[in-house]
């Protein structure tokens, strides 16, 4: 049977990935260098987790989706993933390749038991993933993925305690998904932020490490405070923070912490923090 | 609390993106989004108003997006992610629309920046 | 407070929308005649009924949506809905009216209440609804209509269970629906019939009728029946059944039946049952 | 049982579409739901060939479409309702796709519908 041996929560921001191919070029800001340097350690264990496949629970930025149809959770299911244009031109990566056979199987799971995902065989992906992904995983890109976008950008959004469930649920399907595939659980949302209002700029670090603290353990108190204290406190993009519940709920109650970091480079709270499930 | 930034969600500190806003700015994110186009963005330049024209706007919004007037759009319901796009097409970015929704200079948003605030949820310290 | 006056379950096919156009210019045959007759009590009940708002469950059969992001569930948001062309042209009737204010009250509702609807602001609507508002409703059609669309053209469906509860949380939601609005809830899917594969034109009567029978007050028996039971019997399509389970969620458990009718005219069981909530 | 109709949902009987056909036949609908569109269709008319290359269909599947073998569109992963279009387009209906199916003569499939069978789910009469 196949099985999660990890995972971990990452902040995303357009500036994280733009920055990175500036730094590539031209030499890094100090800023963001303590960035890519805190999150070596994700790569170094990513490549010691040697993941067959891999679930990532993001969220776009009306980069794919518009308000025609925008789906609260979508999941992809195709072959590959192209990168989405935000409205600059695309960045020099190649496109996710897509797990077709893992998507299929945690659809009918997932929808038999109470989620109503919109099914995308067609999606490009937005700085939700590629902000981060290029400097934690050398290419070429060989690990198929299945990517879920949980709505964030127009209220409502889901509950919190639907996020940690679904992770649950997520975890749940693996467990009857065949093969001894060794699968990792990625959520990805913003820490403290707002990048629109008068509030523009707002840095609650303190928030930001209370959350990494207790993610691990404290979870249901975590899950427990309201979605609108989060963003009261740490700002309206703070509220992507639920989706970490997601890989959290994936993950078991014996999870070890294996390397965590934390800095706030400009307009974002960066973050991150690896559990790995005991062999 | 530095730069007394509220712990609230009201305007202008905060502009809650709702249904009610969907329905209101739809065609304005609409707009906005349309701009993800790389041969859009270069018709757009060309001719912004008629473009705009043509993509449903109303004449009050066509006139806040050639004043880039961003706290009027987002107050439109132009969706902020739609409306950096339209900054970027026209040479500018989110700092601008930062600095406009803060009601201060650009330069004066960054030296101030990161804004940091430090505070828990209620009950914690 | 709002409150639900009743509601009724349909069937809907394309001929069934073809066959009155073709009937209004030249005559009805006699097959679809029966069926327009037997529907004139629903359309006498709807104008009795005199609601001020409608929520229709019905599903798409790829005429809006399609594979590259198909919902499992979606709700309609916007001021009008348009007819969706199903490549044989459009039929001679206007865009519904949409219902902006009970859409996104639904929405919000039914999303922080644990359902991921994908929110259309820009939907068309085919058969599923055309195909038998025209002869239920004279024109102008002015009742605002909130859409909600289940999948049924793609497996993994929800399951019964699910699209019943799903009318329950409709139910609730109205409950905090200000103001003092009627409400009529309808929906609608197709009884039994098959239209591919070697079973095409299957035709289960004993069926429909016994489902017709017990929706009323054996809602709960004819839930648990596998949709693979469903189909088994009645054909593929006998699935889109389940919908109307939605209706039944939303109404209380001591509506009326008011008025039945069923037929058979060609490839696709038509029926149709009416429910009316105590004044 | 009329017919012989089977009660299961196995092929030929019945071609249960799931996610894994509706991978297999990505683009076999896509281009059946390309049909909705009038343009789009009278383009495909002109030369069937060439649209399908166009939307990125195999040789077998140009081949299947040129043949009218709604089964093996079927069976290739083509939607039902995508094939419709097809089928619509060409000046065939729902009926044609039936009897292929059901391997008869249009006009006999629709002699003998409506394909009387008389069941209810286990444990009831
Ligand atoms: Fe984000
Ligand atoms: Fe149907």
């Amino acid at each position: 049977m196949a099985r999660i041996v990890g995972g971990f929560g990452i902040s995303h921001t357009p500036s994280m990935g733009l920055e990175y191919d500036k730094g590539l070029a031209q030499g890094f800001s100090p800023r963001w260098q303590k960035w890519y340097d805190g999150t070596r350690g994700v790569k170094a264990w990513l490549e010691r987790a040697a993941p067959d496949r891999m679930i990532i629970v993001y969220n776009d930025h009306l980069n794919h989706f518009d308000f025609s149809a925008y789906p609260t959770m979508a999941i992809g299911v195709a072959p590959e993933f192209r990168q989405a244009d935000e409205g600059w031109g695309l960045r020099p990566f190649p496109s996710l390749v897509g797990d077709v056979d893992l998507g299929w199987h945690l659809t009918e799971k997932l929808v038999r038991g109470g989620y109503d995902l919109t099914v995308c065989q067609d999606l490009a992906v937005d700085h939700g993933i590629y902000s981060w992904l290029p400097y934690l995983m050398d290419l070429p890109w060989t690990i198929p993925v299945v990517p879920v976008a949980i709505n964030m950008v127009r209220h409502p959004i889901p509950t919190s305690e639907r996020l940690h469930q679904f992770g649950k649920d997520i975890r749940r399907a693996i467990d009857s998904f065949p093969g001894e595939d060794r699968i990792v659980v990625v959520g990805t949302g913003g820490m403290s932020h707002q990048i629109s209002g008068a509030r523009f700029g707002i840095a609650n670090e303190t928030l930001d490490h209370y959350f990494l603290e207790k993610l691990k353990d404290e979870t249901e108190e975590l899950v427990a405070i309201p979605q609108e204290e989060l963003m009261r406190l740490g700002g309206t993009e703070a509220a992507e923070l639920a989706i970490w519940f997601s890989m959290r709920g994936a993950l078991s109650d014996k999870v070890k912490e294996v390397h965590r970091y934390y800095t706030f480079p400009a307009i974002t709270g960066c973050g991150v923090v690896v559990y790995e499930e005991p062999a | 609390m530095s730069n007394s930034i509220p712990f609230n969600l009201d305007p202008p500190g905060t502009y809650l993106y709702t249904g009610q806003m969907a329905t209101k700015g739809f065609k304005l994110t609409r707009f906005g989004l349309s701009l993800r186009d790389p041969a859009n963005r270069e018709r757009f330049l060309k001719d912004e108003a008629a473009y705009m024209r043509e993509a449903g706007l109303n004449e009050e919004e066509i006139r806040l997006v050639l004043a880039r007037d961003w706290t009027g759009l987002i107050e439109a319901g132009g969706h902020l992610q739609a409306m950096l796009k339209v900054a970027a097409t026209v040479g500018q970015n989110l700092w601008h629309i930062g600095a406009h929704n803060a009601g201060m200079e650009v330069e004066e948003l960054m030296r101030i920046c990161p804004r940091t605030v430090s505070a828990l949820p209620e009950g914690e310290k």
